[in-house]
């Protein structure tokens, strides 16, 4: 690949626009080189910059007595538990890969977010998988669910993390674009987490783990490309995932931080050694210089701008300590890993890459990072024109049909139906840690050396949020807390994945700000901080755009055994309802999706004084002992939540409803 | 008693089969690095489970060629207490510590749940606290549980008595409708001839204590403390 | 009907990593045979089926391949195909 | 040194089961393919390696496949070999 010269046109084939090229000559005071122009088309891509969404995600409530690490200062979210442990979580997505190669897509998935995780040094003690595809009576719809769960399985299983839970949506409105986002939960010591902020002038830079060849070039600014057949030759950017070689820098990873060796490290995840080096150096308020000879191939031929882009899988940046450099190298080979010294810790705050001794790349890193130079957008946003309309149709149900019939198909409905087909093929018991397994409503895993046991739930209805987005954001988290709490837990945190269209178009950006307004809004009525995530925009196809999806992934804390609430219900029990159910509100369900196909009226009203109000009564009942089992009521409605508790349990119920 | 726990580059079972020795039975365990030769104060081993190398080429075929190897191979010989479990029993099969070969599951797709086995026998060094016939829940995880030996070999390890555990139902029925993984004759796990190697691919540690779901696993390993205990009133080596 | 073989050999793309032909490389290295450089692993399909003829054999062969045997995306295919009795 | 490049084809033997030929071959009858009658699966490895001459690499490739690519019990291997520049 021969260098192109630069110009607006090249400028504008990476995906920036003419103002931001204008931007980048007056930052350099020069044209930048290709490779520098390359650097900036990936750092101020929509995945990495953040630029639509800043302003809207600012506004989250961030800070919270446990925050041990707040949104977007670390890899991922870290919340103290107590007892000098932290729950480090973040949950990512990796839509546009599994759409193209869903094995490959939802494997590096996968791998991606849970180096996010050890590289704070916390050992990952739970994975969760929040998926969306189309109908299931489309082939090829089950080609990239069978792929994605192949996927999920075939990475999490080698590399040993217990994947525990997670939801599966089938939808037409996802046929063109499936959504694939992965959770980690890792717990790490409080006092020994690794930051990612450069620091200490003259301490060695090394990469570690695989080498790097010309894979998932572009992925960066892929994954802010609309989906269409023009992308189809950017599919030799398929990245493979190595879970072998992960779970070697795991382990070295960990024994690095234990031993005191690094001082930050970062995982190389979209954009690989440019994001990771520029993000590490900005944050740390320090430049980083770059020998890119040094750096391990693994294709002859590859130019700077290739090696500084490539998102090549399983690689970490570590800033070493000067002088211990030995013990480092000596960890990486007791793991059988590569580890090689590419760059210096300088003063400044330039991020400069040297390639045969000549400079290809110098940069103020600080231009390059969110939060410093990268452009932030206040996109306009309007409410959608046909929205009125559909919002206002009667949304009431009469019908004739036998509601046993309809009850049974309720069941029957993929995206309600029992998904033992898909976590069977999880191994979700490695770890001896896993207190309730997949299939209720939330994960129960126990924090080995504490009394404390972690809930985690990820949860979205992405119907409620096409018919109301502030109210749909609002249900998402108030039904995540139900879960938690479902199982004796009491909410401490979330981390979101917010899944939508282009912020480009008015009416899709209206969904985004609406959404991101409910989510702040319910977290504040339940005093939880959001501790980080993950925007993936452009998530549209010729079939139009996905529902708006902002997928909640929340963590729920258990301080002692006798707290947990488990399903598992002998016969002759009272069954009560909490909380009342005042008028029929069919906006956006199941029912509705039988019956009439695409969501309209309103979604169903939430009281979040109520919601909060049944949360600490479950609890404070459950505590008195008054409670054998608690189920949440969600999709499908009370009928459905009640045969799943029988179907649980072998055994039957007789309901009546009182008249009055 | 000591328990030695190998561990593998892609072991993921080996923190989880320390604990379940430590915190499930009560008992010392410590890990052996597959570079290093074992120690000779340990009183059993576990190779356990995990993807040792990835499972790549097949599972468990490079972790056999690991230094540590040499050291359990002549432990068995002297009659050391060798459990090889999942990958561990792949590992034993690779390195002909134990008869036949682990196969890809019958639907090809990764299981884990929780299944029944049958102990057939009650007075091998893993099962002397296990009447014979008697039920254990304990949970599979694999993608290659599907237990292969050609007709002889078959025959002769049934003639020897050296099946130890079969798939079964609730009841302890052996049928084709519980067999998980299409292994002949049901196989979940069998020792080598001497009886001193036991391989399985349920993982007995997953379900040694009751809030993880069960505690059937612990009464394999509390078998060997109490042969151990019973042959030389102290924990010498040598069955 | 006549009876033909085919062996379809099946591998990943030049452009896309083989993690397994890498660990099996390194970890023969590291077991003495140094003069192994480089391993790229792949499947192979034996296919037994009836055509009427070798021409209707290989246009079944190659559309089974390409269509189902191989990912397209991050593969390639090659087969051979011969009658037989069997 | 010259340098060969080996391909060397691993299958399970006749008497063994494989459920990956048998579920593909299901799949294609059912996907309309019915003049396939059988399917058996394998693995191939291409191998580049140095040696001597071309009988010192036949060698090193036989004892490779022998001993590691190949697990005796389920397993049988054929190889072929050439020189070549790569």
């Amino acid at each position: 690949m021969i260098e192109p010269t630069v110009d607006l046109a090249l400028a504008i084939g990476h995906g920036l626009t003419e103002e931001e090229f204008r931007k980048i000559i007056e930052i350099l005071g020069r044209t930048p080189t290709f490779s520098e122009l390359g650097i900036y088309s990936v750092m101020w891509s929509e995945h990495c910059s953040y630029k639509s969404s800043i302003k809207y995600l600012k506004r989250l409530p961030r800070e919270g007595e446990h925050v041990l690490a707040k949104a977007g200062e670390e890899n991922a979210g870290a919340l103290d538990i107590g007892e000098g442990k932290a729950v480090i979580f973040k949950i990512e997505s990796h839509n546009h890969p599994s759409a193209l190669e869903p094995y490959q897509g939802a494997a590096t998935g996968v791998g991606g977010i849970l180096r996010d995780v050890f590289s704070m040094g916390a050992r990952p003690i739970a994975a969760m998988d929040s998926l969306r595809f189309g109908e299931l009576s489309d082939p090829k719809q089950q080609h990239l669910f069978n792929g994605v769960v192949e996927g999920i399985a075939g990475y999490g299983n080698c590399f040993g993390v217990p994947t525990v839970g997670g939801e599966v949506v089938f939808d037409k409105a996802y046929s063109g674009n499936c959504l694939v986002n992965a959770m980690a939960v890792g717990i790490a010591d409080t006092g020994k987490i690794m930051p990612a902020k450069a620091s200490g002038v003259g301490n060695p830079v090394f990469i570690l783990g695989a080498t790097t060849g010309r894979d998932g070039i572009h992925g960066a600014t892929f994954a802010s490309v609309e989906l269409s057949d023009k992308s189809a030759e950017d599919r030799s950017s398929v990245q493979i995932g190595d879970p072998f070689l992960e779970k070697l820098l795991l382990e070295a990873t960990l024994e690095i931080i234990e031993k005191g060796l690094a001082v930050a490290i970062q995982d190389m995840g979209a954009a690989g050694i440019t994001c990771s080096s520029s993000e590490m150096a900005a944050g740390g308020g320090v430049g980083i210089k770059i020998d890119l000879d040094k750096v391990p191939l693994r294709e002859s031929g590859m130019i700077p701008y290739e090696i500084l882009l490539s998102e090549s899988q399983e690689r970490m940046l570590i800033i070493g300590k000067k002088g211990l450099e030995d013990s480092l190298c000596e960890v990486a080979r007791k793991w059988e890993l590569n580890i090689e010294r590419i760059g210096t810790v300088t003063e400044g705050d330039r991020f400069k890459c040297l390639w045969h001794g000549e400079l290809v790349c110098d940069i103020p890193a600080k231009t390059l990072v969110l939060g410093g130079g990268a452009p932030i957008y206040d996109r306009p946003y309007i409410r959608p024109a046909g929205l009125d309309a559909i919002n206002t149709r009667n949304s009431a149900i009469e019908t004739d049909k036998d509601p046993i019939e309809l009850l049974e198909a309720l069941l029957s409905m993929p995206s309600i139906a029992g998904k033992r087909w898909v976590f069977e093929q999880y191994d979700h018991q490695v770890g001896t840690n896993t207190v309730i397994k997949p299939g209720g409503d939330a994960a129960l895993v126990r924090v080995k050396e504490t009394s404390k046991f972690l809930a985690i739930s990820t949860d979205c209805n992405g119907r409620f949020c096409a018919l109301d987005p502030h109210v749909g954001a609002m249900q998402a988290v108030a039904e995540s807390a139900r879960n938690v709490v479902s199982v004796g837990a009491w909410p401490i945190g979330i981390t979101n994945c917010l899944n939508f269209g282009n912020p480009e178009k008015p009416e899709s950006f209206w969904q985004f700000v609406r959404a991101v307004e409910g989510m702040g809004e319910a977290c504040r009525a339940y005093n939880i901080p959001v501790t980080g995530g993950n925007v993936s925009f452009y998530n549209e196809s010729q079939n139009g755009a996905i529902f708006p999806t902002p997928v909640i992934g929340m963590l729920g804390i258990i301080d002692k055994p006798q707290d947990i609430i488990r399903q598992d219900i002998t016969s002759d029990l009272q069954l009560v309802e909490i909380g009342e159910c005042d008028c029929p509100e069919f906006g956006g369900s199941s029912l509705q999706k039988i019956l009439f196909g695409d969501p309209f009226g309103l979604p169903p009203r939430i009281d979040l004084d109520r919601e909060i109000a049944n949360a600490k009564f479950i609890l404070s009942a459950r505590d008195r002992g008054l409670i054998e089992a608690c189920h949440d009521i969600s999709d499908g409605g009370l009928g459905v939540a009640l045969a799943e508790l029988c179907i649980w349990n072998d055994l039957g119920a007789s309901i009546e409803i009182p008249e009055d | 008693m000591l328990v030695g726990v190998v561990v593998f580059p892609g072991s993921n079972c080996d923190l989880d089969a320390l604990w379940a020795i430590e915190h499930g039975l009560g008992e010392e365990a410590k890990f052996i690095w597959h570079r290093d030769k074992i120690v000779s104060d340990v009183d059993m081993i576990i190779l356990p489970g995990g993807f040792s190398y990835g499972d790549y080429l097949r599972t468990g075929a490079f972790a056999r060629f690991s230094p540590v190897m040499e050291s359990v191979t002549d432990f068995a010989r002297e009659g050391g207490l060798v459990i090889g479990i999942c990958n561990g029993f792949q590992v034993l099969l690779e390195a002909g510590m134990l008869p036949g070969a682990l196969i890809a599951n019958r639907r090809l797709r990764f299981i884990c749940k929780d299944v029944f086995i049958r102990a057939e026998r009650s007075d091998t060094a893993f099962s002397v606290s296990i009447p014979q016939g008697t039920v254990l829940k304990i949970p599979i995880a694999h993608f290659c549980g599907n237990y292969f030996a050609d007709a002889e070999t078959l025959s002769r390890i049934e003639s020897n008595g050296q099946v130890l555990f079969r798939y079964c139902g609730e009841n302890g029925e052996v049928s084709a409708e519980f067999n998980p993984n299409g292994s002949s004759n049901n196989i979940a796990g069998l020792v080598n001839e001497r009886g001193n190697v036991l391989g399985m691919m349920p993982h007995p540690e997953r379900y040694s204590e009751a809030i993880l779901g069960g505690e059937d696993g612990r009464m394999i390993f509390a078998s060997v403390r109490e042969f151990l205990k019973k042959r030389e009133g102290a924990f010498v080596r040598g069955a | 009907m006549r009876n033909f073989k085919a062996t379809v050999k099946v591998r990943k793309k030049a452009t896309v990593a083989d993690p397994e032909g890498k660990t099996i490389s390194e970890a023969l290295v590291r077991l003495g045979y140094d003069q192994v450089k480089k391993i790229r692993t792949g499947k192979v399909f034996h296919v037994e089926l009836t055509a009427e003829n070798l021409d209707s054999a290989k246009k079944t062969v190659d559309k089974i391949s390409k269509d189902i045997l191989t990912n397209p995306i991050i593969e390639i295919y090659e087969f051979e195909i011969e009658e037989c009795e069997c």
